[in-house]
């Protein structure tokens, strides 16, 4: 991919709130030499430092699973939260209730959200809860060797000769009509796609799901497989090339009119995607549903901002009314009423 | 005995139960058993509580019980309102007034009632009555509405304020009291207030002109109420979620625990929102099922609140794995369990103690969690208060074990009392705190109470983090698979639990008045009923016991002395298996053979009757079999 | 000693474990323990399948197990075999000879060795040799596999059969042997088996020339293992459902249940097709989650068939709700509880007892469950079978309670034996039957069992339908909320499980060889450790105590009768909380405090000394307080 | 709504397998008066009796709650299974395969099937099994007295006050994302629509969701519910008439070319559908994802058949390859294999 983003600054060697790169990295990972997961969690170390994300302020949750465990490789000056198999986005919504001003960062197998944790995800995103959800998707269950699970191809195939009957889940088409206002796919390989989606998952606030294909080189990455490295290399279709301009920056390229979206982000920093071939626009439900239905029928692996609410609504904070401070943070005068309230109420049953 | 009605036991009472005047002109005074038999869905609950809240007013102790169906309109419900100036007004399975207000039950409530019991019947049922034993009123109650209310529509409702009235002159209740109590019940609907004394004015003016003056029973006017509440266990539990600073409730609708939640939404929207922004400093979510309940209150207790959900049966099945990972990554969590009848969905409307051992061991693999055990509601607003300290303190799971007697019946009771403690936050390190320390170490025992440090996520200090993991970890939350990091966090955890059985609520013990080797030990709602049975075969049978009431598990030193100073001690428990006896003579087998079983779980509330019934036999063939 | 290995258990060893030759020019034959290390993903496990069969094969009990980790490949992982012609092959926590072939924790390895082990040490490893008290054979792998083996890319999986090889020549196991176990385990990949027969020589040859003999340790041909099998639980069990005529399996993955769910899907896609038309007579689901793999099981024992699922601890908390559906609502159903470390995940490759109390009490209210609790290959094989019959039988869940140690270790067995009687397909009553009855009530006791008749979906008979629910009903199966009809039921399920105590597979007794007051109990995968220091106590200590092994619970009268009959009984269990030792106090009082417990939870395999440490301080103790 | 479906045989006392109405009752109800649920009961009866279903041949599943005590109140010569909540789908699915020539029918709530059984509805849904799933849709839990379940309309308030912030869950939307293949909505008080749907599904072979508007006449009757009887009854916008003509059967009315559309079921009955003005085709499923969106954002009701596959693909049995006979019928000698396998199993592991 060719870049028309706003020219990159040079990367320095630290960021804006002064951290180096490595200050966002974590445990060494103990997956499979190149398994998907660990490009994401680089990724995913480049985005937060990129995003000038304070390194302490992240809550990372997660399932289990091999993904699930990578919540321990980035980030390491913050809580991660391995909890079990499939519970994360509740794990989460509770997490971020008791602490709205940490960053939620969920990462996720496809085990462990498309199929035990399914429902428990989907209502997640109906309560558009402020996390950045990380499926990282392989059409396998890893860490239990191999199985398949809801996002394996119809027709493939286990060692033992087991087919699977099954169409895939398409968590990004569920989250669409669950009502998540971010929804993206992309691809553990495709690096600078990759880190744009996740920063823009950063700056946007409510759930943002992104579903991106990160192949199993152990169990799943085998002739045929659509999840295999070499497939999601040769049969990538970007929907177009993405940049990420954070609030504090001016866009310093100019475009040709017409060839280029911006999507303007909750703080102020914007998504800029410049088209490629088809006109695709990500601020229509019913186009992004149109989309995925025909990716799926065509068994295209479209990638990029599928679909970005334009007008995003209250975030699961604000239905609930919080106040400003965490929950967590606030003091015992504001969580016990006064002793004359228990007068009252013993006036009131009586 | 009025089987149908739910009102025995599953043994059939040998032993006179109440204590029937045997000279019949001289009335019994304030002791007696008042039901009413309704249609559910017909709002008799307004009418039953302003009868409840009248007798209430004179000052004479009462227990209400609720009997009502798993059904939204149209099967029978059944009220009952026990009157015992010595305050024994736990559930008692004769009536001495009874009120037939619905067909499809009446054949059977006639049938079931012993004789000489006093009947309001409405005179459309008159065809059910088959018998001649009962005394009985006939009152033309569509007659009666008709003259006191206009509207039809409000006639099904209006019409049981009108038993009120004919009780209440029946019985020698003040109409006063009765006018007072329905401005009471109908303070947020000033209209309806003339409507229903109109109502109960109309009840009692016919009944003084149709009805007799009876001699078996009245309810005179005395002192005894003063100062005391009258309120459900589940509003008490929500207030002391609230006292105790909640921050984070989840929960997942199901009968009897979603009136707490509700009282609790109720509540917190009026005292817990920021006076100056209005903005809620809680948050309370309906999840979409309990799995996700109990996730949210482990996530929330991870990230530094004060996290509780509420339940009953079913959902403590799903909570299983959940509760689990709160044990063993010691996050603070609550969960009230109102326990209803099980296994499985059971009888939804019926109370029963039966989860007890599936709570203290929720989850695979070796758990143990502490339960706090309320008998009322002051103990259900204390302990669960106490039960978000404790979970902060002991950084664990804490269940409140309330049941639906308690959760879902007006109960009369002690006042509340303010907190005299401020919240207890636990062990939780600061980044201040991190400072002076060279180490922190998550899961180590520092202080030798085997409860470890912690540190909340978003804590600025580079020795703040930790990883939270249900897998195996070293005791600096790494994690382990090494044998000695699994052992010995296993045992450490099993000596947080031995720091929990000196924290926990201590029992509280009645010595009898004379010596004796024999022992009774009740819990929770059992207490009232098992107390009573024991004042009255102390007073009747002359046979004395000591009592000890177990407010928590794991049991403490004091309970188990207490079984080790007597010679046999009977162990009442709503529920079939025994199931804290269980808990007890597995942690206690020095102990194991001296507990016996007084078992009581056919849905119903406990009553003294069967406590006497089932001590008597079992200490006819201790006797026996010395 | 090497805890890093996880070889260690949570206590040290106080006592001299192998009973290592003093004299050290008289080898020790056929006692010896062979421990690997290797990187985990790297293939060695056929390797050490070879190095075992090959002493199997050369008549020689041996016991395997395998640790490995929680991780796909690169974490360190160890396979052990002991080998011992007394057949005494349970994990043993010493090591006589070592293969290290692993850097990661080769420091540690080396460290946590006896003086005196013999090393087979990589020579890429070499600089970690920071010790002289061992026998160090130092092997240049890299170049004898890069002779052997042409492709680059084959050689990390090759080079495993070259310390085959060097292994066979230190200990005297015949390289025939080996080439024949080599031709055993590439059955299926006849490539293979020449390069690595090449490999296992080329190690051969090597040792030949460079290791001068030792007489510490040696294997020596016997005549012992004829006729047995070398098999996992896992795959007995799976074997046992399908002859015992499985129908529906629903499963979710889980380690280490899955390879029985994958041994299943192998064996029935063979042998339980129609012939004629190919088509299965079976359905095998994986399911979504455990909710609904247990939901499927239960809906497929109500229409009917056979069903089971496979899980481990997690998976049980998660199928609590429909286990208590299953009990109450009385539907066979048969969950295989291959039981890992907890609780929370745990440690999901390491082995536990810790779910007994778990399943027995599975979900919220009073329920009760059976289980039967195999502890070798063969029984796995007939209990996986037998639960299908008696969930039939009892109309009940029926746990089959495995281990990872047995479910995912490689056992020495007895052969299977192929099924005696047809089928159990319980009281079910055709349209036939109905015809000739005047009355069907699903929940009555008719037959005196407390075992009700049912019909099954589809029955073409007005009298068969009759509606299911979790909820209170009748013995007509009508819905109910009757106190006598809601604890008339209970009570009849408890009878149910009465007579499941009657039915379940005897307890075995091994008496002592003298007279002895003192009983010891174990189940499951403790029977052989158990069984091996009763008898090195027997002869090391001259203490004897009778043995009883529990294959099911609720325990039978016989047990009962073991415990009452001895005056201390030491019931051994691999979980922390006497698991079994609660279930056997809570049910039995009396004789609650004869049972003392022997625990061991640190995620090893039980070994015998481990028993016998615990047993003799236990027993001293006993003495200065008689 | 008039009628241009094949002329109405005269209901005749008994069906062609020579049973009355009567025979496919059940219990009295002990719902509310005047209770949607009720209402579907009466026409699921209707809809049984007419589509000549064996009475003894039903098995029906359902959850818990107000809808799932239904099951008891129609088919009495057939078994039910009132389950656990939320498990219906799994419940279901189990027994279908233990015995595929039942006629499997699931009755459920939006609380069962939306809230905590939605992962599992899912999943049945991918399987494909064959079931007629209904969904009796009243935005509420009215079993446990009025709190909001995940369908209720966004902005509606309970007694106490509470608000819904949450935009309701799309049961049939998100059930074609899972790939089923029979999908209709529908109205409780739309007596005709609803028995010719609940017809085509019974003649489906597959999952068939019929997701049926039902109002709670205690909980959720109020003056701006969109699940309220006045409301439904007069915003209801049905897609087509729609009529069912079993196989057995020709259609006697002729139509304008153009004005009909037909769909063809499993066993040769099928569903005509008369065009009401707008050109809806319920046989592709973008056109169906995109009315549903369209429908959601213009807050319309429309009912009738969403969408039907042109090609049905394998139901679970066909999948899993199952014998004809049902398990649950096979003798010993199938479900055991000869004792000589046991001796050649034990030489394979020697
Ligand atoms: C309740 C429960 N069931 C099953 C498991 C076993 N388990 C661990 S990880 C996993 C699936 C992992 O697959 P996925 O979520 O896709 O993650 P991946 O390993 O492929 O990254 C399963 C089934 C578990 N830990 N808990
Ligand atoms: C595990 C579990 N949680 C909660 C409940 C309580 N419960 C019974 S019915 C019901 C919801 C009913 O709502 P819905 O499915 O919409 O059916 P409706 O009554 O509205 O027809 C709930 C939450 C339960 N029975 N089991
Ligand atoms: S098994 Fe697959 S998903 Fe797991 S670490 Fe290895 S490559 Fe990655
Ligand atoms: S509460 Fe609502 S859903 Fe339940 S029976 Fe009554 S009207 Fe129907
Ligand atoms: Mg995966
Ligand atoms: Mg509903």
């Amino acid at each position: 991919m060719s870049t028309q983003q706003p020219a990159p600054t040079r990367s320095p060697a630290t960021n804006r709130i002064g951290y180096e790169q490595n200050v966002y990295k974590g445990a060494t990972s103990t997956l499979c030499a190149g398994c998907g997961h660990d490009s994401i969690t680089a990724q995913l170390v480049r985005a937060l430092w990129e995003c000038n994300v304070d390194p302490y302020g992240i809550a990372k949750m997660s399932g289990i699973g091999c993904s699930s465990k990578t919540t321990a490789y980035f980030a390491s000056l913050s809580h991660g939260f391995n909890g079990v198999h499939g519970r994360a986005a509740a794990i989460a919504t509770g997490s971020f209730v008791a602490n709205r001003k940490l960053l939620h960062v969920a990462v996720s197998g496809d085990g462990d959200t498309a199929s035990i944790g399914l429902g428990n995800f989907l209502h997640m995103v109906r309560r558009n809860v402020p996390i950045v959800y990380v499926i990282e998707n392989n059409g396998v269950y890893g860490l239990t060797k191999g199985q398949f699970s809801a996002t394996a191809d119809k027709g493939s195939t286990l060692k033992d000769g087991l087919r699977n009957d099954l169409e895939p889940v398409d968590c990004c088409a569920l989250a669409i009509e669950m009502g998540c206002e971010y929804v993206a796919r992309s691809f553990s390989g495709d690096v600078k796609q990759l880190v744009a989606l996740l920063k823009g998952a950063i700056a946007h606030r409510g759930t943002a799901v992104i579903d991106v294909v990160s192949p199993c080189v152990t169990f799943n990455n085998h002739e045929g497989s659509t999840k295999s490295l070499k497939f999601a290399r040769e049969h990538e279709e970007p929907l177009h090339e993405i940049g990420f301009v954070p609030y504090y920056e001016e866009i310093r390229v100019d475009y040709e009119p017409g060839t280029v979206q911006e999507i303007i982000l909750h703080d102020g920093s914007r998504l800029v995607l410049k088209k490629l071939g088809n006109d695709y626009d990500p601020t229509s439900r019913e186009a992004a549903l149109v989309l995925l239905e025909q990716a799926r029928r065509e068994k295209h692996f479209i990638t990029g901002l599928i679909y970005r609410a334009p007008e995003p609504s209250p975030a699961f904070d604000e239905q609930l009314e919080l106040v400003e401070t965490p929950l967590a943070h606030l003091p015992d005068e504001f969580l016990r009423p006064n002793p004359e309230v228990v007068e009252q109420l013993n006036q009131l049953w009586r | 005995m009025d089987d149908h009605l739910g009102l025995s036991s599953q043994q059939q009472a040998t032993l006179p139960v109440g204590a029937i005047a045997e000279e019949r002109n001289v009335p019994r005074v304030n002791d007696l058993v008042i039901c009413v038999a309704t249609s559910n869905g017909t709002g008799s609950i307004s009418a039953n509580l302003v009868l409840a809240r009248s007798i209430l007013q004179m000052g004479v102790p009462i227990g209400t019980k609720n009997l009502f169906p798993s059904n939204i309109q149209g099967l029978p419900t059944w009220f009952t309102i026990r009157v015992n100036e010595q305050g024994w007004v736990a559930n008692r399975r004769d009536v001495d007034l009874f009120v037939a207000m619905n067909r499809e039950s009446v054949f059977e409530d006639l049938a079931g009632l012993r004789p000489g019991t006093l009947v309001v019947l409405n005179a459309e049922l008159a065809d059910a009555l088959q018998r001649d034993d009962l005394i009985v009123y006939t009152v033309p109650f569509t007659q009666l509405v008709g003259d006191v209310c206009p509207e039809p529509k409000l006639r099904r409702l209006v019409v049981n304020m009108i038993y009120v009235g004919v009780v209440a002159v029946v019985l020698g209740i003040e109409l006063e009291e009765v006018e007072a109590a329905i401005e009471k019940q109908f303070a947020q609907k000033p209209k309806a207030i003339e409507l229903n004394k109109s109502a109960a004015r109309a009840g009692a003016q016919w009944a003084r002109e149709h009805i007799p003056p009876q001699d078996f029973v009245r309810i005179e006017r005395r002192n005894l109420t003063t100062n005391k509440i009258f309120v459900e266990g589940n509003t008490a539990s929500a207030a002391g979620l609230m006292f105790g600073g909640i921050q984070v409730f989840a929960w997942y609708p199901i009968t009897p625990s979603s009136s707490l939640a509700e009282a609790l939404t109720d509540l917190m929207a009026t005292w817990r929102r920021d006076p100056v922004t209005g903005k809620a400093t809680y948050a309370i979510i309906q999840a979409e099922d309990e799995l996700a309940a109990m996730g949210m209150v482990v996530g929330a207790g991870w990230a530094g609140a004060r996290a509780a959900t509420a339940t009953s049966g079913p959902g403590i099945s799903l909570m299983a794995e959940l509760a689990g990972l709160s044990y063993f990554t010691e996050i603070p969590a609550v969960i009230i369990d109102v326990q209803r009848v099980g296994p499985s969905t059971g009888l939804p409307t019926r109370t029963s103690q039966g989860d007890m051992l599936k709570a203290y061991h929720l989850s695979h693999g070796d758990c143990k969690h502490v339960l706090l055990i309320p008998a009322n509601p002051k103990e259900a607003f204390e302990f669960s208060m106490t039960a978000l300290d404790l979970a902060q303190r002991l950084q664990t799971l804490v269940f409140v074990m309330s049941d639906l007697d308690l959760g879902m019946n007006y109960w009369l009771s002690d006042p509340l009392e303010p907190p005299t403690q401020p919240l207890d936050r636990g062990k939780v390190l600061t980044a201040e705190e991190l400072d002076q320390i060279t180490e922190f170490a998550r899961y180590r025992d520092v202080d030798g109470d085997a409860i470890p440090y912690r540190t909340l996520p978003g804590t600025r200090h580079p020795r703040a983090p930790f990883f939270t993991q249900g897998a195996g970890h070293d005791d600096r939350a790494k994690r382990s698979e090494k044998p000695e990091d699994w052992a010995g966090n296993l045992e450490r955890l099993a000596r947080k639990h031995e720091t929990a059985r000196t924290l926990v609520p201590e029992s509280l013990v009645e010595l009898a008045t004379k010596p004796t080797r024999v022992g009774v030990i009740a819990y929770g709602t059992s207490d009232l009923p098992t107390r009573e049975a024991l004042a009255r075969l102390a007073t009747a049978h002359e046979w004395h016991a000591d009592y000890l009431r177990l407010r928590a598990l794991p049991a403490t030193a004091k309970t188990v002395e207490f079984i080790e100073q007597h010679d046999r001690v009977y162990l009442v428990e709503q529920n079939r298996d025994a199931q804290v006896a269980a808990i007890l003579r597995a942690e206690h087998p020095h102990i194991a053979s001296r507990i016996r079983s007084i078992l009581h779980f056919n849905g119903q509330p406990l009553d003294a009757a069967t406590v006497i019934e089932q001590l008597l036999t079992l200490e006819e063939s201790e006797e026996e079999q010395p």
